[in-house]
Protein backbone atom coordinates (compact mmCIF):
# COMPACT_ATOMS: atom_id res chain seq x y z
CA UNK A 1 0.00 0.00 0.00
CA UNK A 2 1.71 3.19 -0.74
CA UNK A 3 0.36 6.49 0.01
CA UNK A 4 0.97 9.74 -0.57
CA UNK A 5 -0.13 13.09 0.39
CA UNK A 6 1.99 16.13 -1.32
CA UNK A 7 2.30 19.32 -2.78
CA UNK A 8 4.52 18.62 -5.53
CA UNK A 9 3.50 17.50 -8.97
CA UNK A 10 3.88 14.14 -9.76
CA UNK A 11 4.62 12.16 -13.27
CA UNK A 12 1.33 9.89 -13.79
CA UNK A 13 3.24 7.57 -16.27
CA UNK A 14 6.42 6.92 -13.99
CA UNK A 15 3.82 6.13 -11.02
CA UNK A 16 1.47 3.85 -13.36
CA UNK A 17 4.64 1.70 -14.80
CA UNK A 18 6.10 1.51 -11.25
CA UNK A 19 2.78 0.41 -9.95
CA UNK A 20 2.47 -2.06 -12.99
CA UNK A 21 5.41 -4.29 -11.71
CA UNK A 22 3.41 -6.49 -10.03
CA UNK A 23 3.64 -10.07 -8.63
CA UNK A 24 2.40 -12.59 -11.37
CA UNK A 25 -0.59 -13.60 -9.97
CA UNK A 26 -2.05 -9.46 -11.00
CA UNK A 27 -3.42 -9.68 -14.43
CA UNK A 28 -5.51 -6.56 -13.64
CA UNK A 29 -4.23 -2.77 -12.83
CA UNK A 30 -7.15 0.22 -13.10
CA UNK A 31 -5.84 3.71 -12.81
CA UNK A 32 -7.82 7.11 -12.24
CA UNK A 33 -6.44 10.48 -12.39
CA UNK A 34 -8.08 13.38 -11.81
CA UNK A 35 -7.05 17.02 -13.42
CA UNK A 36 -7.67 20.50 -12.44
CA UNK A 37 -10.46 21.06 -15.11
CA UNK A 38 -11.24 24.23 -16.51
CA UNK A 39 -14.56 24.36 -18.49
CA UNK A 40 -15.32 27.62 -19.05
CA UNK A 41 -11.25 29.23 -19.84
CA UNK A 42 -11.49 30.93 -16.71
CA UNK A 43 -9.33 29.54 -14.01
CA UNK A 44 -6.09 31.24 -13.04
CA UNK A 45 -5.51 28.41 -10.33
CA UNK A 46 -7.10 25.97 -7.58
CA UNK A 47 -6.00 25.90 -4.57
CA UNK A 48 -6.22 22.71 -2.32
CA UNK A 49 -6.36 22.88 1.21
CA UNK A 50 -6.22 19.87 3.63
CA UNK A 51 -5.94 18.96 7.76
CA UNK A 52 -2.39 17.47 7.66
CA UNK A 53 -2.93 15.70 10.84
CA UNK A 54 -5.98 13.53 9.52
CA UNK A 55 -5.53 13.45 5.95
CA UNK A 56 -2.99 10.41 5.85
CA UNK A 57 -4.46 9.00 8.54
CA UNK A 58 -8.14 9.08 5.98
CA UNK A 59 -6.60 8.04 2.88
CA UNK A 60 -5.00 5.18 4.69
CA UNK A 61 -8.21 3.62 6.47
CA UNK A 62 -9.86 3.98 2.88
CA UNK A 63 -7.18 1.98 1.57
CA UNK A 64 -7.68 -0.30 3.63
CA UNK A 65 -10.57 -1.05 3.53
CA UNK A 66 -10.67 -1.17 0.04
CA UNK A 67 -7.94 -3.91 0.41
CA UNK A 68 -9.82 -6.00 2.74
CA UNK A 69 -13.10 -6.08 0.62
CA UNK A 70 -11.32 -6.76 -2.88
CA UNK A 71 -8.47 -8.68 -1.54
CA UNK A 72 -5.61 -6.05 -4.12
CA UNK A 73 -2.22 -6.97 -5.07
CA UNK A 74 -1.64 -3.27 -4.01
CA UNK A 75 -3.17 -0.13 -3.96
CA UNK A 76 -1.66 3.35 -4.62
CA UNK A 77 -3.35 6.72 -3.70
CA UNK A 78 -1.52 10.05 -4.46
CA UNK A 79 -3.24 13.13 -3.13
CA UNK A 80 -1.88 17.16 -4.18
CA UNK A 81 -2.52 20.12 -1.94
CA UNK A 82 -1.23 23.94 -2.45
CA UNK A 83 -1.32 26.14 -5.71
CA UNK A 84 -2.40 23.76 -9.21
CA UNK A 85 -2.36 25.08 -12.85
CA UNK A 86 -5.02 24.08 -15.11
CA UNK A 87 -4.64 20.81 -16.37
CA UNK A 88 -1.81 19.21 -13.69
CA UNK A 89 -2.59 16.34 -12.10
CA UNK A 90 -4.35 16.71 -8.25
CA UNK A 91 -4.95 13.36 -7.73
CA UNK A 92 -4.12 9.52 -8.88
CA UNK A 93 -5.04 5.85 -7.26
CA UNK A 94 -4.32 2.82 -8.77
CA UNK A 95 -5.32 -0.72 -7.76
CA UNK A 96 -3.87 -4.40 -8.45
CA UNK A 97 -6.00 -7.44 -8.72
CA UNK A 98 -6.17 -10.58 -10.49
CA UNK A 99 -9.33 -10.04 -12.21
CA UNK A 100 -10.95 -6.53 -13.37
CA UNK A 101 -14.02 -6.64 -11.97
CA UNK A 102 -12.09 -6.24 -8.35
CA UNK A 103 -9.58 -3.44 -9.52
CA UNK A 104 -12.62 -1.78 -11.62
CA UNK A 105 -14.74 -1.70 -7.96
CA UNK A 106 -12.30 -0.95 -5.85
CA UNK A 107 -11.06 2.09 -7.75
CA UNK A 108 -14.57 3.67 -7.69
CA UNK A 109 -14.83 2.61 -4.10
CA UNK A 110 -11.69 4.80 -3.27
CA UNK A 111 -12.62 7.59 -5.59
CA UNK A 112 -15.96 7.86 -4.22
CA UNK A 113 -14.57 7.94 -0.60
CA UNK A 114 -11.80 10.27 -1.37
CA UNK A 115 -14.47 12.39 -2.78
CA UNK A 116 -16.43 12.46 0.44
CA UNK A 117 -14.50 11.60 3.24
CA UNK A 118 -10.90 12.81 2.95
CA UNK A 119 -10.00 16.21 4.25
CA UNK A 120 -9.47 18.30 1.37
CA UNK A 121 -11.13 21.34 -0.32
CA UNK A 122 -10.70 22.91 -3.48
CA UNK A 123 -10.96 26.31 -4.05
CA UNK A 124 -10.98 27.51 -7.37
CA UNK A 125 -9.55 31.02 -8.51
CA UNK A 126 -10.35 32.70 -11.36
CA UNK A 127 -10.16 36.22 -12.99
CA UNK A 128 -13.72 37.31 -11.52
CA UNK A 129 -12.36 36.08 -7.83
CA UNK A 130 -11.98 32.65 -5.82
CA UNK A 131 -14.66 30.42 -4.78
CA UNK A 132 -14.82 26.95 -2.48
CA UNK A 133 -15.73 24.52 -4.27
CA UNK A 134 -19.35 22.79 -3.55
CA UNK A 135 -19.56 19.43 -2.30
CA UNK A 136 -22.30 17.90 -5.14
CA UNK A 137 -25.26 16.24 -4.12
CA UNK A 138 -24.22 13.35 -6.74
CA UNK A 139 -20.97 12.40 -4.43
CA UNK A 140 -22.61 12.20 -1.55
CA UNK A 141 -25.05 9.48 -3.29
CA UNK A 142 -22.28 7.97 -4.62
CA UNK A 143 -21.30 6.46 -1.11
CA UNK A 144 -24.33 4.58 -0.69
CA UNK A 145 -23.52 1.81 -3.19
CA UNK A 146 -21.17 0.78 -1.42
CA UNK A 147 -23.03 0.02 2.69
CA UNK A 148 -24.03 -3.47 2.70
CA UNK B 1 -8.54 22.65 26.97
CA UNK B 2 -8.72 21.69 23.70
CA UNK B 3 -7.50 22.82 20.00
CA UNK B 4 -10.51 24.01 17.77
CA UNK B 5 -9.30 24.00 13.53
CA UNK B 6 -11.14 25.59 10.81
CA UNK B 7 -11.18 24.88 7.25
CA UNK B 8 -11.90 26.33 4.07
CA UNK B 9 -14.68 29.07 4.38
CA UNK B 10 -15.10 28.17 8.26
CA UNK B 11 -11.44 29.02 8.76
CA UNK B 12 -11.94 32.80 6.28
CA UNK B 13 -15.33 33.26 8.10
CA UNK B 14 -13.67 33.20 11.53
CA UNK B 15 -10.52 34.71 10.37
CA UNK B 16 -7.91 31.86 11.71
CA UNK B 17 -6.97 28.76 11.07
CA UNK B 18 -7.09 27.17 14.82
CA UNK B 19 -7.27 28.67 17.96
CA UNK B 20 -7.15 26.74 22.00
CA UNK B 21 -10.39 26.92 23.53
CA UNK B 22 -11.41 26.65 27.44
CA UNK B 23 -14.73 24.78 27.61
CA UNK B 24 -17.63 23.55 29.89
CA UNK B 25 -19.42 21.55 27.03
CA UNK B 26 -19.78 17.89 27.21
CA UNK B 27 -20.15 17.35 23.58
CA UNK B 28 -19.56 19.11 19.79
CA UNK B 29 -22.69 20.81 20.50
CA UNK B 30 -22.11 22.65 23.62
CA UNK B 31 -19.14 23.77 21.78
CA UNK B 32 -20.58 24.99 18.85
CA UNK B 33 -23.33 26.94 21.48
CA UNK B 34 -20.20 28.73 23.10
CA UNK B 35 -18.31 29.64 20.28
CA UNK B 36 -21.52 30.98 18.74
CA UNK B 37 -22.04 32.98 21.74
CA UNK B 38 -19.12 34.81 21.45
CA UNK B 39 -18.86 36.57 18.07
CA UNK B 40 -20.97 37.26 14.99
CA UNK B 41 -18.70 35.80 13.04
CA UNK B 42 -18.48 32.76 14.74
CA UNK B 43 -22.21 32.77 14.81
CA UNK B 44 -22.18 32.96 11.10
CA UNK B 45 -19.70 30.32 10.63
CA UNK B 46 -22.17 28.12 12.47
CA UNK B 47 -25.63 29.50 11.63
CA UNK B 48 -26.27 26.38 8.91
CA UNK B 49 -24.83 23.19 10.97
CA UNK B 50 -26.02 20.99 7.73
CA UNK B 51 -23.52 22.54 5.61
CA UNK B 52 -20.66 22.00 8.39
CA UNK B 53 -18.60 18.68 9.33
CA UNK B 54 -16.60 17.85 12.13
CA UNK B 55 -13.38 15.80 13.16
CA UNK B 56 -12.75 14.70 16.93
CA UNK B 57 -9.07 13.90 17.39
CA UNK B 58 -8.91 13.64 13.59
CA UNK B 59 -11.80 10.95 12.93
CA UNK B 60 -15.11 11.97 11.71
CA UNK B 61 -17.74 12.57 14.52
CA UNK B 62 -21.41 13.33 14.73
CA UNK B 63 -22.49 16.80 16.43
CA UNK B 64 -23.05 14.95 19.63
CA UNK B 65 -19.76 13.14 20.39
CA UNK B 66 -18.64 13.96 23.91
CA UNK B 67 -15.50 15.44 24.33
CA UNK B 68 -14.35 13.91 27.10
CA UNK B 69 -10.72 12.95 27.12
CA UNK B 70 -10.66 14.94 23.47
CA UNK B 71 -7.57 17.29 22.70
CA UNK B 72 -9.07 18.49 19.35
CA UNK B 73 -11.79 19.25 17.37
CA UNK B 74 -12.14 20.82 14.10
CA UNK B 75 -14.74 22.12 11.97
CA UNK B 76 -15.13 22.35 8.13
CA UNK B 77 -17.43 22.17 5.36
CA UNK B 78 -18.32 19.01 3.31
CA UNK B 79 -14.93 17.91 1.88
CA UNK B 80 -13.99 18.20 -1.59
CA UNK B 81 -11.00 15.91 -2.75
CA UNK B 82 -10.21 13.35 -5.37
CA UNK C 1 -9.88 7.98 -30.59
CA UNK C 2 -6.81 5.73 -31.11
CA UNK C 3 -7.03 2.41 -31.80
CA UNK C 4 -3.56 -0.13 -31.65
CA UNK C 5 -3.52 -3.59 -32.88
CA UNK C 6 -0.08 -4.44 -32.75
CA UNK C 7 2.68 -7.30 -31.77
CA UNK C 8 4.96 -5.13 -30.04
CA UNK C 9 5.33 -4.54 -26.75
CA UNK C 10 4.23 -1.01 -25.13
CA UNK C 11 5.24 1.13 -22.59
CA UNK C 12 2.35 1.78 -20.47
CA UNK C 13 2.99 4.86 -18.35
CA UNK C 14 4.87 6.58 -21.22
CA UNK C 15 0.86 5.93 -22.89
CA UNK C 16 -0.89 7.29 -19.99
CA UNK C 17 1.46 10.34 -19.74
CA UNK C 18 0.57 11.16 -23.71
CA UNK C 19 -3.32 10.25 -22.89
CA UNK C 20 -3.19 12.59 -20.40
CA UNK C 21 -2.64 15.90 -22.31
CA UNK C 22 -5.94 16.49 -22.59
CA UNK C 23 -8.48 19.58 -23.13
CA UNK C 24 -8.99 21.50 -20.23
CA UNK C 25 -12.81 20.37 -19.53
CA UNK C 26 -11.44 16.79 -18.99
CA UNK C 27 -11.09 16.22 -15.17
CA UNK C 28 -11.08 11.97 -14.84
CA UNK C 29 -8.95 9.90 -16.48
CA UNK C 30 -9.26 6.00 -16.26
CA UNK C 31 -7.22 3.58 -17.27
CA UNK C 32 -7.05 -0.64 -17.66
CA UNK C 33 -3.44 -2.72 -17.82
CA UNK C 34 -4.74 -6.93 -18.64
CA UNK C 35 -1.34 -8.54 -17.70
CA UNK C 36 -0.22 -11.80 -18.22
CA UNK C 37 -0.99 -13.67 -15.05
CA UNK C 38 0.67 -17.04 -13.91
CA UNK C 39 -1.16 -17.78 -11.31
CA UNK C 40 0.97 -21.10 -10.82
CA UNK C 41 3.85 -20.23 -11.26
CA UNK C 42 3.84 -22.75 -14.16
CA UNK C 43 3.32 -20.47 -17.54
CA UNK C 44 6.17 -20.09 -20.39
CA UNK C 45 4.27 -18.01 -22.46
CA UNK C 46 1.40 -17.17 -23.83
CA UNK C 47 0.21 -16.78 -27.65
CA UNK C 48 -2.30 -14.67 -28.56
CA UNK C 49 -3.91 -15.13 -31.79
CA UNK C 50 -6.19 -12.75 -33.72
CA UNK C 51 -8.72 -12.11 -36.72
CA UNK C 52 -6.38 -9.55 -38.41
CA UNK C 53 -9.13 -8.13 -40.99
CA UNK C 54 -11.75 -8.22 -38.22
CA UNK C 55 -9.91 -7.11 -35.20
CA UNK C 56 -9.64 -3.44 -36.08
CA UNK C 57 -12.90 -2.93 -37.19
CA UNK C 58 -14.21 -4.62 -34.48
CA UNK C 59 -12.21 -2.36 -31.62
CA UNK C 60 -13.33 1.00 -33.70
CA UNK C 61 -17.17 -0.20 -33.60
CA UNK C 62 -16.80 -1.02 -29.76
CA UNK C 63 -14.62 2.29 -28.85
CA UNK C 64 -16.98 4.96 -30.96
CA UNK C 65 -20.31 2.81 -29.01
CA UNK C 66 -18.49 3.76 -25.53
CA UNK C 67 -17.39 7.39 -26.99
CA UNK C 68 -21.29 7.95 -27.83
CA UNK C 69 -22.90 6.62 -24.80
CA UNK C 70 -20.24 8.49 -22.45
CA UNK C 71 -19.25 11.77 -24.21
CA UNK C 72 -15.67 10.76 -23.56
CA UNK C 73 -13.46 13.70 -24.88
CA UNK C 74 -10.93 10.52 -25.83
CA UNK C 75 -10.35 7.01 -25.96
CA UNK C 76 -7.48 4.53 -26.38
CA UNK C 77 -7.38 0.75 -26.92
CA UNK C 78 -3.92 -0.97 -27.25
CA UNK C 79 -4.19 -4.77 -27.84
CA UNK C 80 -1.39 -7.16 -28.67
CA UNK C 81 -0.83 -10.55 -30.12
CA UNK C 82 1.73 -12.90 -30.69
CA UNK C 83 3.82 -14.13 -27.92
CA UNK C 84 3.84 -12.46 -24.31
CA UNK C 85 6.11 -13.50 -21.40
CA UNK C 86 4.44 -13.78 -17.70
CA UNK C 87 3.99 -10.24 -16.49
CA UNK C 88 4.19 -8.11 -19.74
CA UNK C 89 0.80 -6.17 -20.65
CA UNK C 90 -1.43 -7.80 -22.90
CA UNK C 91 -3.75 -4.48 -23.68
CA UNK C 92 -4.54 -1.65 -22.29
CA UNK C 93 -7.72 0.64 -22.34
CA UNK C 94 -7.83 4.38 -21.30
CA UNK C 95 -11.21 7.16 -21.60
CA UNK C 96 -11.03 10.67 -20.52
CA UNK C 97 -14.41 12.75 -19.52
CA UNK C 98 -15.39 15.95 -17.61
CA UNK C 99 -16.10 13.31 -14.65
CA UNK C 100 -15.52 10.28 -13.23
CA UNK C 101 -18.50 8.43 -13.50
CA UNK C 102 -18.44 8.91 -17.09
CA UNK C 103 -14.90 7.99 -17.35
CA UNK C 104 -15.24 4.81 -15.38
CA UNK C 105 -18.58 3.49 -17.06
CA UNK C 106 -16.52 3.61 -20.65
CA UNK C 107 -13.68 1.60 -19.07
CA UNK C 108 -15.81 -1.27 -17.87
CA UNK C 109 -18.22 -0.94 -20.73
CA UNK C 110 -14.72 -0.95 -23.29
CA UNK C 111 -13.15 -4.24 -21.16
CA UNK C 112 -16.13 -6.14 -21.30
CA UNK C 113 -16.86 -5.68 -24.91
CA UNK C 114 -13.04 -6.60 -25.83
CA UNK C 115 -13.15 -9.44 -23.35
CA UNK C 116 -15.81 -11.78 -25.52
CA UNK C 117 -16.28 -9.31 -28.53
CA UNK C 118 -13.16 -8.43 -30.12
CA UNK C 119 -11.89 -11.15 -32.39
CA UNK C 120 -8.58 -12.31 -29.82
CA UNK C 121 -7.66 -15.94 -28.55
CA UNK C 122 -5.45 -16.88 -25.85
CA UNK C 123 -3.14 -19.74 -25.48
CA UNK C 124 -0.99 -20.77 -22.16
CA UNK C 125 2.02 -22.40 -22.59
CA UNK C 126 2.95 -24.39 -19.84
CA UNK C 127 5.69 -26.71 -19.06
CA UNK C 128 3.07 -29.57 -19.35
CA UNK C 129 2.04 -28.34 -22.57
CA UNK C 130 -0.26 -25.85 -24.67
CA UNK C 131 -3.87 -25.28 -23.76
CA UNK C 132 -6.62 -22.56 -25.07
CA UNK C 133 -7.93 -20.24 -22.36
CA UNK C 134 -11.82 -21.18 -21.78
CA UNK C 135 -14.37 -18.04 -22.02
CA UNK C 136 -15.97 -17.47 -18.71
CA UNK C 137 -19.42 -17.37 -18.24
CA UNK C 138 -19.15 -14.51 -15.73
CA UNK C 139 -17.40 -12.46 -18.97
CA UNK C 140 -19.82 -13.11 -20.91
CA UNK C 141 -22.55 -11.90 -17.94
CA UNK C 142 -21.02 -8.91 -17.51
CA UNK C 143 -22.21 -7.83 -21.14
CA UNK C 144 -25.56 -7.71 -20.04
CA UNK C 145 -25.40 -4.74 -17.78
CA UNK C 146 -24.77 -2.69 -21.04
CA UNK C 147 -27.90 -3.67 -22.37
CA UNK C 148 -30.81 -0.98 -22.05
CA UNK D 1 -16.74 -19.32 -53.79
CA UNK D 2 -15.92 -18.11 -50.24
CA UNK D 3 -12.89 -17.67 -48.24
CA UNK D 4 -13.66 -20.45 -45.25
CA UNK D 5 -11.20 -19.27 -41.88
CA UNK D 6 -10.43 -20.84 -38.71
CA UNK D 7 -8.95 -19.76 -35.49
CA UNK D 8 -7.91 -20.96 -32.20
CA UNK D 9 -8.59 -24.65 -31.85
CA UNK D 10 -10.92 -25.03 -34.82
CA UNK D 11 -8.13 -23.67 -36.86
CA UNK D 12 -6.07 -26.84 -35.01
CA UNK D 13 -9.00 -29.31 -35.46
CA UNK D 14 -9.44 -28.74 -39.04
CA UNK D 15 -5.19 -28.53 -39.70
CA UNK D 16 -5.64 -24.67 -41.42
CA UNK D 17 -5.92 -21.62 -41.37
CA UNK D 18 -8.15 -21.05 -44.42
CA UNK D 19 -9.55 -22.63 -47.69
CA UNK D 20 -11.61 -21.48 -50.59
CA UNK D 21 -14.64 -23.49 -50.50
CA UNK D 22 -17.51 -24.26 -53.16
CA UNK D 23 -20.67 -24.35 -51.57
CA UNK D 24 -24.35 -24.59 -52.72
CA UNK D 25 -25.67 -23.58 -48.95
CA UNK D 26 -27.65 -20.27 -48.38
CA UNK D 27 -26.99 -19.64 -45.06
CA UNK D 28 -24.32 -20.73 -41.97
CA UNK D 29 -25.87 -24.20 -40.70
CA UNK D 30 -25.88 -25.25 -44.25
CA UNK D 31 -22.06 -24.22 -44.93
CA UNK D 32 -21.41 -26.09 -41.44
CA UNK D 33 -23.47 -29.27 -42.68
CA UNK D 34 -21.50 -29.60 -45.86
CA UNK D 35 -18.25 -29.56 -44.19
CA UNK D 36 -19.27 -31.65 -41.64
CA UNK D 37 -19.76 -34.27 -44.08
CA UNK D 38 -16.44 -34.31 -45.76
CA UNK D 39 -14.23 -35.46 -43.23
CA UNK D 40 -13.91 -36.41 -39.67
CA UNK D 41 -11.89 -33.51 -38.41
CA UNK D 42 -14.90 -31.16 -39.93
CA UNK D 43 -17.30 -33.31 -37.92
CA UNK D 44 -15.18 -33.30 -34.88
CA UNK D 45 -14.64 -29.32 -35.49
CA UNK D 46 -18.10 -28.40 -35.97
CA UNK D 47 -19.76 -31.14 -33.42
CA UNK D 48 -20.69 -28.66 -31.10
CA UNK D 49 -22.14 -25.39 -32.31
CA UNK D 50 -22.71 -23.74 -28.90
CA UNK D 51 -18.77 -23.76 -28.80
CA UNK D 52 -18.45 -21.87 -31.41
CA UNK D 53 -19.03 -18.27 -32.98
CA UNK D 54 -19.50 -17.57 -36.74
CA UNK D 55 -18.44 -13.48 -38.41
CA UNK D 56 -19.34 -13.01 -41.58
CA UNK D 57 -17.60 -10.93 -44.09
CA UNK D 58 -15.74 -10.05 -40.59
CA UNK D 59 -18.84 -9.24 -38.22
CA UNK D 60 -20.03 -11.82 -35.93
CA UNK D 61 -23.44 -13.33 -37.10
CA UNK D 62 -25.46 -15.85 -36.00
CA UNK D 63 -25.82 -19.42 -37.35
CA UNK D 64 -29.21 -18.83 -39.66
CA UNK D 65 -27.31 -15.80 -41.47
CA UNK D 66 -27.68 -15.91 -45.43
CA UNK D 67 -24.53 -16.39 -47.86
CA UNK D 68 -25.70 -14.42 -50.49
CA UNK D 69 -23.14 -12.25 -51.68
CA UNK D 70 -20.94 -12.98 -49.07
CA UNK D 71 -16.79 -13.53 -49.36
CA UNK D 72 -15.75 -14.24 -46.39
CA UNK D 73 -16.87 -16.82 -43.23
CA UNK D 74 -15.29 -17.42 -39.88
CA UNK D 75 -15.15 -19.96 -37.43
CA UNK D 76 -13.57 -19.50 -33.70
CA UNK D 77 -14.34 -20.26 -30.33
CA UNK D 78 -15.54 -17.80 -27.69
CA UNK D 79 -13.56 -14.84 -28.02
CA UNK D 80 -10.97 -14.22 -25.14
CA UNK D 81 -9.47 -10.88 -25.62
CA UNK D 82 -8.71 -8.16 -22.98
Amino acid sequence: MRIRVQNAAFDIGAELAEFSNVRPEIGAIVSFTGMVRDSEGRLDHMEIEHYPAMTERAITAIAEEANTRWSLGDVLVIHRFGRLQPGEAIMMVATAAPHRANAFAAAEFLMDYLKSRAPFWKKEVTRDGAAWVAARDVDEAALSRWRD
Amino acid sequence: MLDVLYFAWVRERIGMPKERVETQATDVAGLIEELKAREARYALAFSDLSALRVAVDQDLADFDAPLAGVREVAFFPPMTGG
